[in-house]
């Protein structure tokens, strides 16, 4: 199982990456999951206030579920407008 | 006449207006936003502002924002602009206008959708100022303005 | 700048939003209204409109309708421009325009100024349409708008 | 004393006037007495739905006193923007 995964802003900057590919590692079933372990390479999504996550373009919860070929974003919370 | 435009050029709030009414003797009012970039005081001079976006969430977010406008209000034309890249201060960020029958659902509309935009719409943005660059911290008070229409 | 304006001629929305916003890195929001004639289907078409309105009494009661304003907002300019005369379908009649550091108080004083103005504002409408000419009578809505601002 | 006396709108369409100076009758202190008073030659004065007055360019209730010089206006509800 195959995902996309992207980070943004500060987020992004933290990390030094922009966007990755991963292999959803087995019992990796929701994105709360992900982002525990992403942290383990990535102690920026363990420590940064207030992360927000998107799947496929949605803002999501942590619950959310997972499937091949998702695309995942990690972000701080946005300040547009 | 396309609804959202996520864009790095600049746009005409005034052919905005005019566009947004033409051709249309219903349409009784206009309620419109222009955002502008800030010098902002707070944390010092604010020397210019970059945005940076997610693009294809972006799109589809402001989209989605204007869909649920349409539910909740009487409206007519919509038209939402949001630039991204490097912008100097009085420079202009976004724009939103909406058109209807009576002022209220155009005026309603529009401070609805600005109000979702600024905590559903992926937009980030640093600021460079004499002290270096700093990513600007959202606002406890744009989430509470969101009560409002709950 | 002025402030108010009662005038026969048009107005430009493009080139009032550019004025109350150039040259001030302070503002970060504008908002703005524009009030269109309607054809409105309830009573025929309307084929023109004539405004009237009470010279000298009118320019004073916008004033004042802007200095309330000021009292309960932060806002930094403000535009109101009201038409009279005779206007067809889809012209201008009404432009209010106001800046403020923050969107909240730009969107709140601009429907503010709009709301005083429907009930305070010494105008009148008289409708052209097939059937004859007639006086538009007042809205109770316009009335009720108010009681948000108590 | 003199009063400028002014109407606007359907008001004035159904006098026929739109504005006539007076000399302010002995007895007629207030806006609401001269709206009285001249509903004697004007009937519209009295038969307008919701009448509203201004003097000196304010609105003003029907209590409001009269001066001499005074620019007493009288009008149907407003209906602009």
């Amino acid at each position: 199982m195959t995902l996309k995964v992207l980070y943004f802003a500060s987020v992004s900057e933290a990390i030094g990456l922009t966007a990755e590919t991963i292999d959803l590692p087995a019992g990796v079933t929701t994105v709360g999951a992900l982002r525990q372990r992403l942290g383990e390479r990535h102690a920026a999504l363990l420590t940064a206030k207030n992360l927000r996550a998107a799947v496929n373009r949605q803002m999501c919860g942590w619950d959310a579920p997972l499937a091949d070929g998702d695309e995942v974003a990690f972000f701080p919370p946005v300040t547009g407008g | 006449m396309q609804e959202v435009s996520v864009q790095q050029a600049d746009f005409d709030p005034g052919a905005e207006i005019a566009a947004l009414s033409a051709d249309d003797a219903e349409a009784g009012a206009v309620a419109s936003f222009v955002g502008l970039v800030r010098r902002d005081k707070h944390h010092g001079d604010v020397v210019a502002m970059t945005l940076e976006h997610y693009p294809g969430m972006t799109e589809q977010a402001l989209a989605e924002i204007v869909t649920q406008a349409r539910e909740r209000w009487q409206i007519r034309r919509v038209r939402v602009i949001h630039r991204f890249g490097r912008l100097l201060p009085n420079e202009r960020i976004v724009f939103v206008g909406v058109t209807s029958g009576h002022r209220h659902d155009a005026f309603a509309a529009c401070e609805f959708i600005m109000d979702y935009l600024k905590t559903r719409a992926p937009f980030w943005k640093k600021e460079e100022t004499p002290a270096g660059a700093r990513w600007v911290d959202a606002r406890e008070s744009d989430d509470r303005a969101l009560d409002r229409w709950k």
